[in-house]
């Protein structure tokens, strides 16, 4: 059978699949910890670079790829300081405050 | 790279996110859960950069970034993290918008175009969604950080008619985006990407301060599902991935959050409500503000603590928790915290009130201690549990002219953290307001203290 | 200051106004410290421990009034004891301040008397409240003389030969002694139930797991004066208490009364026709004897079985717990001192401006004050 | 019914499995659960009918195989529920397997043909995979039913060089899926499948009936991964996300299962640990089984109960465990279960032993009751704790000739549920056997009296 | 982009996410809804029955569909079956045995 | 039957030997029984309550004496009142079965006579065990006594007058009065430890929440003999036991003492030295006294003060708690003619083949029975 399934279909089962996995990992966070999992999944918002990436991409420089630029180095302040920033709210913890 | 190589990649890289959020949901995993996030993003974005032909160029816009978010991140205070957070979260919007902007500039290269050259219809109505979230993102989390970092007063500024602004702006923005989708003209476009900024402002600037971790979180939410909306745009899975997982999450914690706090997350959200977590009772009629937490804040306190120091006052009798009391504090011992009682002479209502108390409970009575024994103490404690008292830790016992002056106290103000656990604001046996519960380093935990103590024992 | 330290006089007193601890903590305050030899014997002081705190041995009590610039006592002196005293000694004492004739006679001897029964009740004077901690020894020795007479066990045990159910013991006035005897019941195993006129005190007997039983007052009616002692009540309402306590008591095993109104007689709480209804066996111990009892049948110091029912007397409770008894009223009586002498060269130097003293002052050199608290 | 309107009913289908699943995580939700279940299979099956052209037939083919099986479940006793679930998962991997050959047989009919009508490599592997696989849970299940139902003795079938045979017929299973590969012939397909069923035997028989649960879970794991591997082959999300649903929570359940017996699952797999359950010491010199459980078992037990009575005797003593017995007692009156505590007049070491552990707890009199009291409310009750005690209710003091013959004794074994709890199957002080352990209705757990009822309030 | 995704990476990324999903979902599962639960995962793996209804879809009748054919009567015992049975020992708790 | 209940006559002692209940289940049981007036007194049961509940009262002893077939007791006759009795009485009791000279009595008078000491210690006989039942009330009673006696409070305490220190209690020999004084001692709130030679006591005296005090015992010495009872140890074992207690004793407030071997006189573990050596009043109660004492210097009855300590030693502390100990004891004895008496008619029928039967029985129809248990 297979047919063809338009790619959204596909995606949004993708994308319902990932709602369920994030639900059900936060659910039981301890409250310690809720400062430190914004700040990680902040970081990971940070995912969006792979678009800004994308938009910075062609060869031939432009308004559009510069604002993919741009758009690459504010998700990269992001990304780098989300993660160092949950490093170190982690390191606090482990030394008992 | 092949496609199929490319999209096994980010595969393997949305498993580490998920990973990392598993790993953070947990004190033992959550150092690992944060190497996951960056080897996920590591690997994300090599891959990505394998597809892109001038990656020197973005090479460069990462490094820049990159070291910007390094030494920030590096340099800030630890109490300033969660302006830090939400600093970062505007960034985030604004490269949302950023992007939807070169999309909509030069669909082709995205590969979103129709045969025309054109938008195609579902990505033009993924692309406005995608712009909105951004700046809303945005602007929202450049308040949130004013809040946060004093920057702009925490007071919620609430004006009448509020709700109807916002409504109506928020309805023009859709307008604004239906002329977009129809005419593919930038003014509709740019018109709706500025309410949007205005939009995020007023939604967050009725929000009181003490809310604001909770907004943090929905805003986080937000850029996730602005993540996701792209994905679909762009047809990429990891990207959907990591963007739902982040919205799912984000608005998750929002409600663990409120829950936590005894808040309704509609009331958080819809604003107005955030200033008043404090000030129930209380004699003196200003409003002030105190820290309250629930009782697994206050768990995770003492659990990593070294020393906890209780001090048990005749709130303890009248829930007549002690038995509870002695339970958690058996379980701070096995944990390796070093318990301790501290009793003073005329807690509760007759002499010796507080012994009886604990040894019903059989604490063992070398773990009891007197005033004079331990006031030397509280200066190299970590956290005191001051427990149904009262007048017994009040600080104005050393203000001359104070009903209680000249009585001695226990200095639990000494000690590094102090979580009081009370029903309410109201006064102890001498009536007196008390300065200990506004410190900086108090931590006030309502309720009754049975309930309260019980719930220590199920959160430790 | 030379501080006096005789032994008390009072038949049946153990306790004693000074411990070596205290006397220790005197003298090194700037003060001599003159001990009646044998003084704290009744409460297992040795003279030598008072020695080795510092204070000197005096053979007998008219030495130590002869010597002394002011003498601590657990009870105020007889009238020939205050015979003995120089005129300007300071005197601080269980004084009994009501006794106007006592008042009268340390008058004309020229004294200066602080009265312990006076203090206010404030937070500060709490380390100085004698009457507290002796009350709070009462209700605690009061259960333990209950338990003394009481033929059957407190506790309830499930045995081979059978089944002890726990006594049942009503508590009637939680102050501070009815409180202590409250949780003294309670660990002993019994079921216990109180009752007080102070609407306030039921959270209180609560607190300490036992029932509290509740007269249904007129709305507004605290039960309470200003200053947290029970008040008399309306005749309407001494009359349902009657009728709850006679009920209350007839399923009691054991009774503990310890209701008073301060200046005021003792409370009739149990009529002879509720001793009359009350189970064979049963005890009652009245703490509030020495000012006429809670219940008309007690005698004074006396153990006596009226109508099957053992009333317990004694007046001098603490006395029984001498040594913690001493050492409390001891420490109270030093808190106190620290208010009137320099804590470097002892000098007395009285600060008429402070509500402790006012209260507590009930002789100026050799003028009575009007009652101040 | 468009091929995007299929994709969609199967999401639905399968969110609802997942729903299903989520809901029978707990027992308030779990009648939910079932119910989303029921709803996704009749999506998913509804969706499927519109797509083929026979469906009459296929209605007929439903009909008859449901009735049969709505018939059975409504017939079967509780007792036997395990075994009608481990034959009627037998099916499942039956109708894996007849898949499988019918798509060998006609490739083209599945889309999973090469060009030139031979099969596509990749679904030969996934075929290979689901055949095999549908055939061990086929003939694993068969055996796992027999020895639940009894028809095969449940004890643990051992020989000498168990694992070696199980090796080499697996390694020559693959040999002649490898050959299947190649030559797409139907013999070595066949003698694969035949040695897939004997492996499946195989592999049972050397587990003792005791684990035959976790047998079944592990099997339903299987077949979960062979309704995905199909799902790959179909190129069907539906099949691959319920497969590997029902794959996943089955293994995470076998697992679960195991650690709630305290087993490894690695030994429970390998076979031939499953008869050791019980008899950890025992007078008597025979092995003789006992129910043993966790205390979450036992906390839902009587978390479920109305009433509940509580036997202490000396081990609540030694372990000390009166203040958490109380609270556990709290905990269940909370829940609205009536508590009762029944004393035995020489339970414990010294007259009145257990009333002061009690009075130390505070628990209320007028929950203590004398055997005389208790004895003949012991019929009506639902749950009797035993905790710590033995001697006293020993039902040897019936049989005259015993050492405590004429000892009366609190006759628990008259309730409807006795959970005892001990740290070993070691006698009491009349160093006796019990045989109250052994019966039925019975259900032990071990270990020390104070750590398992801090494991029931955990669990309550 | 975009460019060509082999339909199998997709499904593996569906597979991926769904082991995700179920390993959270049945993780707290209480004991006593372990045969519960087992019924209901049984019952939900008769899903093979849509594998079953295309392999008997072929209008005519030969080797191949009728073993499909077979498949169904027995995948369709199993669905109807296990969802009963949940429902029966679900039942049962409700009435606190 | 007919089965007589004389009042006691041993000086303190105030229990009987049936209560309303028992003679309300003897009477359902076909007998007939006669209490003397006024012999539930001491224990607060009246005579108009066993009148109630189905006894004859007769006026005096002679009375009962002449008309019962059984005579049920606390203590064993004394000579006199053996000659009151008939020939061929039954008698039932703690008959003190030690005393050569009584058990002659009897044997010459023609009774037939069981004590109740002899009671082997098996499970079936668990409820007639007066010796537990008595040992029970026994450490009950110690530490109140103690308690009484002692000049400080049990329980720790923090007040305003300062901290007084929780009571430091040694029990030596844990039997049943040793637990139950521990289980006591722990409720009032002091600290306790407890010492035996017996090395199985340890867990149950932990079970209590107490800290055992252990003599390192020789290897496979396990202090017990088969019957569970202790037995007297080596002399390198007294030894060191001898120094262990020393020190215990010095840092304890109240000592309570219960050891005990059957048949022996009570080992004396407090020795003048220690007593010289305890802090100033502190208490020893000594349980054992009746044989012999387990500390020399205890006397008969008495209450003294030696070296500062003050020695408690009251023999019968059972009659002092006397309506629960005659509950408990009435019932043992019930428990115990439940052999004897057929449960409708009452006729007596005495199963010479029952082992309980043959320990308790210590004189047949005027014939000494060889010690059985
Ligand atoms: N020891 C004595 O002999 C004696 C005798 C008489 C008077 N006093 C006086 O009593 C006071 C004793 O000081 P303290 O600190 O022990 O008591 P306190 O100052 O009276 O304070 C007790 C506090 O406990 C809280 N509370 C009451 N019930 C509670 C419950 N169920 N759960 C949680 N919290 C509860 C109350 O606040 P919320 O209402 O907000 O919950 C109250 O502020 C002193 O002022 C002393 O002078 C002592
Ligand atoms: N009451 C009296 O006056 C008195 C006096 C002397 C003798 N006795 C005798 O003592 C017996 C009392 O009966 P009983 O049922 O109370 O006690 P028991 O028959 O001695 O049984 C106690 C049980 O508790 C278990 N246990 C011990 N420590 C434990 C711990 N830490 N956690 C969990 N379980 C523990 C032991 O089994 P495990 O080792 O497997 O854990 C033991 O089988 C009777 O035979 C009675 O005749 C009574
Ligand atoms: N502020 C302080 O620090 C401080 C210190 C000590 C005592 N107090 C308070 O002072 C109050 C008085 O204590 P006290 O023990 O000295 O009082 P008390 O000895 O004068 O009286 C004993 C009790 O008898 C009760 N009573 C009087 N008449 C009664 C009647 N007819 N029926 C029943 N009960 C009756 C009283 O209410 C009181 O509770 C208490 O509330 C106590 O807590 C306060
Ligand atoms: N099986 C039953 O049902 C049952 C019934 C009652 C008692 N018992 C058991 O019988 C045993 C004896 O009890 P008892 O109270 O009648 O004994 P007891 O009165 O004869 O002796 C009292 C205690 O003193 C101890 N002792 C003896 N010499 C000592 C020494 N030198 N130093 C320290 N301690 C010493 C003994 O070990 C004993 O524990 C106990 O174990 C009791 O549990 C069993």
């Amino acid at each position: 059978m297979g047919g063809t399934v338009d790619p959204f279909i596909i995606n949004l089962t993708v994308f319902v699949l990932a709602i369920f996995v994030g639900y059900h990992v936060v659910w039981n966070v301890t409250p310690a910890l809720h400062t430190p999992l914004m700040s990680v999944t902040n970081a990971i918002s940070g995912i969006i670079i792979v678009g800004a990436m994308l938009a910075a991409a062609p060869a031939e420089m432009d308004f559009g790829s510069l604002s993919g630029f741009v758009a690459v180095v504010l998700a990269a302040v992001n990304v780098f300081g989300g993660f160092l920033v949950t490093q170190r709210m982690l390191d606090m913890f482990k030394k008992k405050k | 790279m092949s496609m199929n190589q490319v999209a096994l990649a980010y595969l393997v890289a949305s498993v580490f996110f998920i990973l990392s959020l598993k790993g953070l949901s947990s004190p033992v995993s959550a150092r690992r859960g944060n190497l996951f996030g960056i080897l996920g993003m590591t690997i994300a974005v090599l891959t990505t950069l394998s597809l892109t032909r001038n990656w020197m160029l973005i090479v460069l816009g990462i490094a820049a970034g990159g070291s910007i978010g390094a030494v920030v991140a590096r340099r800030i205070e630890m109490t300033s993290m969660p302006e830090l957070v939400a600093a970062m979260h505007s960034l985030v919007g604004l490269a949302a918008v950023l992007i939807a902007i070169s999309a909509v500039h030069n669909p082709v290269a995205y590969g979103i175009a129709a045969a025309d050259g054109t938008l195609h219809g579902g990505s033009r109505v993924e692309l406005f969604i995608g712009t909105f979230v951004g700046a809303i993102t945005f602007s929202g989390s450049v308040v949130a950080f004013g809040k946060l970092s004093g920057r702009i007063g925490a007071a919620p500024l609430v004006f009448r008619g509020q709700h109807g602004v916002n409504l109506i702006l928020a309805l023009a923005m859709l307008g604004f985006g239906v002329a977009f989708f129809v005419t593919q003209d930038w003014t509709p476009f740019l018109v709706m990407a500025g309410m949007a900024l205005l939009l995020g402002v007023l939604i967050i600037v009725p929000i009181g301060g003490a809310d604001m971790p909770v907004v943090v979180s929905m805003l986080n939410s937000y850029s996730g599902w602005a993540a996701a909306g792209i994905g679909f745009s762009l047809n990429n899975a990891m990207l959907i991935i990591a963007g739902s997982l982040v919205g799912s999450s984000g608005a998750i914690l929002s409600y663990v959050m409120c829950k936590a706090m005894n808040r309704s997350i509609i009331n958080v959200l819809l604003g107005g409500f955030g200033g008043d977590s404090a000030a129930a009772g209380g004699a003196a009629g200003a409003q002030r503000n105190v820290k309250s937490g629930s009782p697994e804040d206050a768990a995770f306190l003492m659990g990593n603590a070294e020393s906890v120091v209780i001090v048990p006052g005749y709130g303890l009798a009248v829930a007549r928790a002690q038995h509870a009391l002695k339970e958690m504090a058996d379980l701070l011992h096995e944990k390796g915290v070093k318990v301790r009682y501290a009793i003073h002479p005329v807690a509760g209502r007759m002499p010796g009130h507080m012994n009886v108390l604990l040894a019903e409970a059989e604490v063992p009575y070398d773990q009891v201690f007197e005033m004079e024994e331990i006031n030397n103490e509280f200066s190299s404690t970590d956290v005191v549990l001051v427990i149904g008292a009262n007048d017994v830790v009040n600080p104005a016992a050393k203000v001359p002219g104070s009903p209680i002056y000249g009585m001695p106290i226990l200095e639990v103000q000494k000690a590094r953290t102090v979580i009081v656990v009370k029903r309410s604001m109201a006064a102890g046996y001498a009536g007196l307001d008390n300065e200990l519960f506004y410190m900086g380093k108090t931590m006030m935990v309502f309720g009754d203290a049975k309930k309260v103590v019980e719930g220590l024992v199920k959160a430790l | 200051m030379r501080i006096g330290i005789p032994a008390e006089t009072r038949p049946g007193e153990r306790r004693v106004a000074a411990t070596p601890e205290t006397v220790k903590k005197l003298c090194a305050g700037g003060n001599t410290v003159l001990v009646q030899k044998g003084a704290g014997a009744g409460a297992f002081f040795s003279d030598s421990d008072f020695a080795a705190a510092g204070a000197q041995l005096a053979e007998t009590a008219a030495d130590v009034y002869a010597a002394a610039d002011m003498t601590l006592k657990v009870r105020g002196p007889e009238p020939e004891e205050i015979r003995a005293l120089r005129s300007g000694t300071v005197l601080v004492g269980l004084l009994t301040p009501h006794r106007q004739d006592l008042m009268q006679a340390y008058a004309q001897h020229g004294l200066t008397a602080f009265a312990m029964e006076r203090l206010p009740r404030i937070s500060r004077a709490q380390g100085m409240d004698a009457l507290s901690s002796q009350a709070n020894i009462g209700g605690y020795k009061a259960v333990l003389l209950a338990a003394h007479y009481y033929r059957r066990f407190f506790p309830m045990l499930m045995t081979a030969a059978g089944t002890v159910k726990a006594a049942r013991v009503l508590v009637l006035g939680a102050g501070v002694a009815g409180l202590q005897a409250i949780a003294t019941a309670k660990r002993l195993g019994s079921v216990v139930e109180a009752f007080d006129v102070r609407a306030a005190v039921k959270e209180q007997v609560e607190s300490l797991g036992a029932k509290f039983v509740e007269v249904p007052a007129a709305p507004g009616d605290s039960g309470e004066t200003a200053g947290g002692y029970a008040k008399e009540m309306s005749e309407d309402y001494q009359r349902r208490q009657a009728e709850l306590i006679h009920q209350r008591a007839q399923a009691a095993d054991v009774v503990i009364t310890t209701a008073l109104i301060p200046g005021k007689p003792a409370p009739a709480l149990i009529s002879e026709d509720t001793v009359k209804a009350m189970k064979l066996g049963s005890v009652i111990v009245d703490l509030a004897v020495e000012a006429g009892g809670n219940c008309p049948l007690t005698e004074t110091d006396q153990v006596v079985e009226r109508h099957g029912v053992t009333l317990v007397g004694f007046s001098n409770l603490p006395s029984m717990v001498a040594a913690d008894a001493s050492a409390l009223y001891a420490r109270n009586l030093l808190n106190f001192l620290g208010l009137l002498l320099d804590p470097k060269t002892g000098a007395l130097n009285i600060p008429m401006e402070d509500e402790i003293i006012r209260g507590a002052l009930v002789c100026h050199q050799g003028t009575i004050q009007p009652s101040g608290a």
